[in-house]
């Protein structure tokens, strides 16, 4: 059985007190462990950020890459090696930011990984800038009158791509996370979970005070995830009332499943067969 | 003398140019003969004016001439771009659906549409007309045009090869009885069965990938370079390989290192501009040490510049590319069979010594065919470098990044054992987890430095073409070769004393020091594709040696050895 | 009066014979001669591939800068004069593949500029790779099992995101596309004006006969382009029938509006005042 | 001997060492006297260990020592990390907040936490308390500190500026009365009234833009250029200035393209990391000839490496960057005065030259504070080089991109005039419009190029500090030149014969060659924050010079006096 010891790395956290990415590291924990996967059998593929460093955190193996490019290192990761479960894990500066455009393609693949948001509104790592979340009015060094772009509604995008796993937790609510992130990495497809993560030092304006009096389970009333349309609409919901959970849902094609190499077998264990170079050298005699 | 014969195929864009030109020179490859052929072309889909330019001869050719036998002429504005080059050659053309004014003697008039439409009953058979008109003209054999269209047409069916083989006989039988003894070029007796090869630097650098064990490619389509990517795409599923096209080519890069990360040999082509948006990526490779091979199909720039011509003016950008210090390797192969054996060898390196491996070309050498031996596969080895799993198992800890001597860790893949990886973009310890402190940062700049003086010893020396001694020493590097090789001869053979030093394996130079001596004593010519005389730089940085004179050309054009000694005669070399 | 023949310019037009982009050159023309603006007053920002070369077609001022980059320096263009009428015009591979990311955040900037995207559903100059639009299925050089990813869809996504006015186009409808592309750039913010282009040489799926046989006019059953949600849902509808004209229109304050120095006046125009740098330099003192 | 005292305030990130410090500068500055601050902090928001270090002396002073008189220690990690550096000096500490070991005679105890409690109402004001007793043991007066609190918190209101002043005043009276007479570094007589500025490196080139009439910015964070967005953003309304944040670095330097094509003076701020995304677009300034500026901030790469601290390895990526050929400037400013004015400088050679200029800087010195001479705006210029509407109006036709001499075009604005305005990635004729001949080809690339030779022009010579004759001579770029100039003054006063050479106008040199004879007969030794040692491979490319020896550091730290004699005796050069 796997343990929380076994992810466990002796090693100093180097995130404010008080930070919403400790719930965030204890819920990837705890659902890896819910789904008995162990440490060397798990690849993190993180970015540069505050949320880019938990990775180095736990034990598992991890790509803590550049700023914004988690995305195609991790896919590609997952075609090389499909039986690892490949996660990323990153900013909303370094996803819906720099990285916009393979948020974008990545979902369109559909290879089966999961993306984690940590979703500060806030550029944390760089001392508070917005990002492409932060609320509107939100004044910054950079932003002195306020935010003033239409913030990004990642859970909207996702679903007008038809990402085939949508979902919003809450860091404050680790029990809540931990089954969102559990059901996620089960999902055969590509997961987006974007996750509300009040940052203590820089966001003032989206603390853990606000996000708690805000969200509420979208379970709670019988809310089926199968519908784009109805995702869509609750994706839209955001203000008074904030919905945590699994906003959409969809089986289809996976990435992996595009390529005839990958049918048997991961493929860096396929054998090359050196007879057909040879064939191949003669077609140009 | 030797025969040897220069064609040209001229006309717009879409009007089976290229369909020509390919089937005339595997036709002339078949029969034994060596052939060398290049593409000219615009960046746009219909119109404007392309051509295709073959040389034939019956001893090794790596260039093309200035100089023009035959001009098959799609349109009249071919005659017009082309006349001048013919001197004594002539011109094919269908004067039905062409109105040109000149009544030469020289203009030999066959009428493609019309042939095409009596015999395979379309239009769209004007180019094989054209192509079987051609060696009527040259009274050549039509048996191999006839096999080189069946294999070209294989997955079209039997009615389509029968049009295309009925279209080349009437377009021959037309021309040859049309103008029976007219015909200066006759190579009839010469014809004998080929093992050569015919192949374009972008097949073979794709060829030599599959052979060096390629897994994994993600590109974004880029002019020249795209060729590569298809032709791994054509064979993925034979060779194991999973290709996927990337958003854009930050995307591309970072595929590549997730998937080698991960244990697959992994590879990317681009030109220019695509390499721009990677060089972030290319110092991720190079901080994680995480083995990859780009493939640059160079042209002309700035920014867009000449999309389908040629320069060699990314050098030293791609000497220098990324923030930050660490070591990379730069292979630039010279000709098709050399860009197959380095494309395998530059798997090898990466492998090996953890770092990223740039492929130079460009699109000269890229659209260019030439006859060379039979790449021998044979010769290629695939060395992973990893640690097995016994290894693994025995290991306690595991430290990917551990201090050695020769500044090369132990790579171990994710998965592969109980012991977790980790790699990081940031300054990192032994164990792969970020460290920020001195004492770490130095000892791990120098080991990742270290890997380069070990590099050097698998780097090739530069190649002494000609005599040891010589007056006027010619120095390339890539693609250059064959021009320069041919303007060493031709002007040997005029009574000058020239040599030629040629680089393939660009950094980190190898440190042997032989080569100083060669040029000591000769007026030494650098000759570039490109404005400010990058190698030349290379060479003064790396190697501290001053070159005396640069020849350079960019005008998007490649090197002629006409160009050349048109050049060295105006520098008063010669 | 502008006429056809004040934008006219005497140049070969190197776009295939039987090309969607004809239409497109004619449309765009005759939308700025209905709004009566001069070549002069109109700038041009343009990508790499064949959608990209239409400015050299047209008099104009013309940025044509690199392959999927249009976006950024049109908003800064437009900032910078925004007496100006800035339009953008690109390929579906310039600005849904390379330049996605730019798309998503000038939507959420709303700048007030014309975004025209020639949709034809491949990559043109580069001879025939899928474009991010590009069917399922459909086979070329690269997609040798055929298009796997799920095509991206431009309008839902500019949807998601809030965009300000969200149009398709036909390039066999000159009349049609004139008339909405003379609305997107009457339009106060940014408009995304999707055209379907048929590419003649390489796209043998999507011809100007399919099209033909599959757009119908939203206005024609009396749509109203005011709703979000029946406007995500309009997006969605692909197949047999494929909606032409506009989706989703909304009046929100434009990027310009935000920064108060561009309030009275373009900002190339703005005097400098020399005194207060004195006062900043005594601020250190 | 002069008092000169060496502070550092050391301690864990958001415990308000910053605060402190920049305090203690100023106050010190307010006095008179030369103040030099520099700044290492690691790349987290709380916790880890941090420091900021002050030198304070009446005479001009441009690094920092490596010897300590006062250590403000906020945590018990910073007595343990700084004790030995102290040798003669003190250690001021809250013993009650945190447990040390040591009781040396130079431990200073004062309860921080529990005088703000009782004066402010509030542990946030220990950092004050702390500042005030620092000056409280050097027996300053505190009146100077008043008022740069007054100065500070003047946008937060009476209350807090009086809660301030209070802890100031407790925390010195109780370290000047607990400590009367211990202090050794009275300053007591020594305090007038300055004109001079204290500025930081980050700040004086936002000034510098400011001053230059930069109208445009658009950046994406990355430490340390963000400093100057943020100065910048904060004055941009008065200024008339749009400063936007960009989605990602690519968009910024095309937005500063698109703002510069349409006339806007702009500017994009970043570091390495940023830059390497900028490169295909640094290629489009360079093919479409618009303005741009651009400011580099480095910090030690490769990847994102060791993002808050310090080094000088971007040089040669910087000169080659991007695919084919072009254009471009590069700068590197040696202190912040003349940041302030090679930053304005950098726009009008932008404007003029019609290309992109680089402003390379670093995180030493984007962070450290110089006491500098006022700046004198009035030197600065504003010169658009464009042409009037009335030679607009006079023109029949207008060709952005004609065929000059010095290879600079008339240049207009879209919307200027009736007369369009056609820029173009692709290769382009004089009216801007694709043009893919090689006539055209060649006659646009050497005009390009030749806008470098007037370039060279403008161009400073490096400055010679020290003798004109010298047995050693150092060598240096951009902001190493503080330590450098110290070093040559301590080793001279020891008795050693050393000058500098320092080049702040990097590319392209300027072509004066008198200072080749300086270092004909000396030893030189090039002294750069890499370990490629990138400076003098560009000597060697770009004027021909072979140095002798490197003294290179690449550790994430920037050089002191100490730390190069050190290494001047261990390469025995000294
Ligand atoms: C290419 C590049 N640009 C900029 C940076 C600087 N940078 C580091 S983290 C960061 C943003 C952090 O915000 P986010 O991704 O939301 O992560 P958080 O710190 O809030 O968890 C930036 C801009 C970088 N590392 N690389
Ligand atoms: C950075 C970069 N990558 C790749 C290319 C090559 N390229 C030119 S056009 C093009 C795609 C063209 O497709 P699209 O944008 O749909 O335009 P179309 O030709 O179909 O109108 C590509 C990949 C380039 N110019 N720049
Ligand atoms: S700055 Fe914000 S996001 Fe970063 S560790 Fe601190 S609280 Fe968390
Ligand atoms: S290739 Fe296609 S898009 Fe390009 S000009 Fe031809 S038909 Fe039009
Ligand atoms: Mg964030
Ligand atoms: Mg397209």
């Amino acid at each position: 059985m796997v343990t929380m010891e076994d992810y466990h790395l002796d090693t100093e956290i180097e995130w404010c007190p008080g930070c919403g990415n400790f719930g965030i590291l204890k819920s990837i924990k705890k659902a890896l462990i819910n789904l008995g996967i162990s440490p060397h059998e798990v690849l993190i593929v993180s970015g540069i950020g505050q949320a880019g460093k938990l990775p180095h955190y736990m034990k598992c193996n991890t790509f803590n890459g550049l700023h914004g490019r988690t995305l195609p290192a991790a896919t590609a990761a997952k075609l090389t090696n499909h039986e690892l479960t490949v996660i990323t894990v990153s900013g909303d500066g370094d996803t819906y930011g720099e990285g916009g455009n393979h948020l974008i393609h990545t979902i369109r693949r559909n290879p089966n990984i999961t993306s984690i948001v940590h979703d500060n509104q806030i550029y944390g790592l760089t001392k508070g800038q917005a990002s492409p979340t932060s609320e509107v009015g939100m004044k910054t060094k950079v932003q002195t009158h306020g935010v003033f772009n239409t913030p990004l509604n990642p859970l909207a995008l996702a679903i007008a791509l038809d990402c085939s796993f949508v979902a919003r937790g809450f860091a404050g609510n680790i029990e809540h996370l931990t089954n969102i992130l559990t059901e996620a990495i089960q999902h055969r497809g590509f997961a987006l979970v974007d996750i509300l993560q009040p940052c203590v030092s820089f966001n003032k304006l989206n603390t853990f005070k606000w996000y708690a009096e805000r969200v509420y389970r979208l379970d709670e009333d019988g809310y089926i995830p199968d519908n784009r349309i109805t995702a869509f609409e609750r994706a839209l919901e955001w203000g008074e009332k904030i919905p945590i959970g699994v906003f959409y849902k969809k089986e289809k094609a996976i990435m992996e499943d595009g390529f005839s190499v990958l049918k048997d077998g991961a493929l860096i264990k396929k054998q090359k067969n050196h007879s057909i170079i040879e064939e191949l050298i003669d077609s140009f005699i | 003398m030797i025969p040897e014969i220069n064609i040209k195929i001229g006309g717009e864009a879409g009007q089976g140019i290229q369909t020509i030109g390919l089937a005339l020179s595997k036709t002339f490859q078949k029969s034994g003969l060596y052939v060398f052929s290049t593409q000219y072309y615009l960046s746009r889909v219909r119109g404007g004016h392309n051509y295709f330019q073959i040389r034939v001869s019956d001893r090794p050719i790596k260039a093309i001439s200035d100089r023009l036998d035959l001009l098959i002429a799609l349109d009249s504005l071919s005659v017009q771009e082309h006349m001048e080059e013919l001197d004594n050659g002539v011109i094919l053309i269908d004067r039905q659906s062409n109105k040109i004014h000149s009544d030469d003697k020289q203009i030999f008039d066959v009428p493609f549409a019309k042939i095409a439409e009596e015999t395979g009953g379309s239009k769209l058979y004007a180019s094989t007309v054209a192509t079987g008109a051609a060696l009527g003209l040259l009274c050549y054999e039509l048996e191999f045009l006839e096999a080189v269209l069946k294999q070209s047409f294989a997955k079209k069916g039997e009615n389509i090869i029968n049009n295309n083989i009925n279209a080349a006989r009437a377009g021959y039988k037309y021309a040859r009885d049309k103008y029976l003894g007219k015909c200066k070029y006759s190579f009839e007796n010469l014809i004998k069965k080929s093992q050569k090869m015919l192949i374009s630097g972008n097949d073979a650098v794709g060829l030599g990938a599959l052979a060096g064990g390629v897994q994994f490619l993600a590109s974004y389509p880029m002019t020249p370079s795209t060729g590569v990517m298809n032709f791994i795409a054509a064979h993925a599923d034979k060779f194991n390989v999973v290709v996927e096209q990337a958003e854009d080519e930050i995307s591309a890069l970072n595929m590549v290192l997730g998937a080698s990360f991960t244990g697959a040999r992994a590879m990317t082509t681009t030109s220019g501009g695509g390499f721009s948006l990677m060089v972030e990526a290319l110092g991720l490779a190079g901080m994680t040490e995480t083995p990859a091979v780009i493939f640059l199909g160079q042209r002309p720039g700035p920014a867009t510049g000449l999309p389908t011509m040629t320069e060699q003016s990314d050098l030293l950008f791609v000497l220098h590319a990324a923030q930050g210090e660490f070591p990379r390797c730069i292979l630039a192969p010279k000709t098709p069979d050399n860009a197959f054996y380095l494309t395998a060898k530059a798997f090898n390196i990466a492998d090996k010594y953890q770092l990223p491996v740039i492929i130079m070309s460009d699109q000269y050498l890229a659209d260019s065919q030439f006859t060379c031996e039979r790449f021998d596969a044979a010769e290629i080895i695939i060395d992973r470098y990893l640690l097995s799993e016994e290894e693994l198992n025995s290991l306690t800890v595991y430290k990917r990044y551990a201090i050695t001597d020769d500044g090369i860790s132990p790579r171990a893949l994710p998965g592969q054992s109980r012991h977790v990886v980790v790699a990081d973009s940031d300054e990192h310890n032994e164990e792969g987890h970020i460290d920020q402190s001195a004492y770490n940062r130095i000892r791990m700049m120098e080991k990742r430095m270290r890997k380069l003086k070990k590099l050097t010893q698998e780097m090739e020396a530069p190649e002494i073409y000609g005599p040891e001694e010589a007056d006027v020493t010619l120095i390339g590097w890539g693609s250059s070769y064959g021009p320069l090789t041919e303007t060493v001869d031709l002007l040997n053979e005029e009574g000058y004393s020239l040599n030629l030093l040629h680089f393939t394996h660009i950094f980190p130079l190898n440190k042997e020091t032989f080569w100083k001596n060669i040029i000591k004593n000769s007026i030494t010519v650098c000759v570039e594709n490109n404005i400010t005389g990058q190698f030349s730089k290379l060479l003064n940085a790396e190697a501290n040696v001053n070159i005396d004179k640069n020849l350079l050309r960019y005008d998007g054009m490649p090197f002629t050895p006409g160009y050349i000694i048109r050049a060295l005669r105006e520098k008063k070399v010669i």
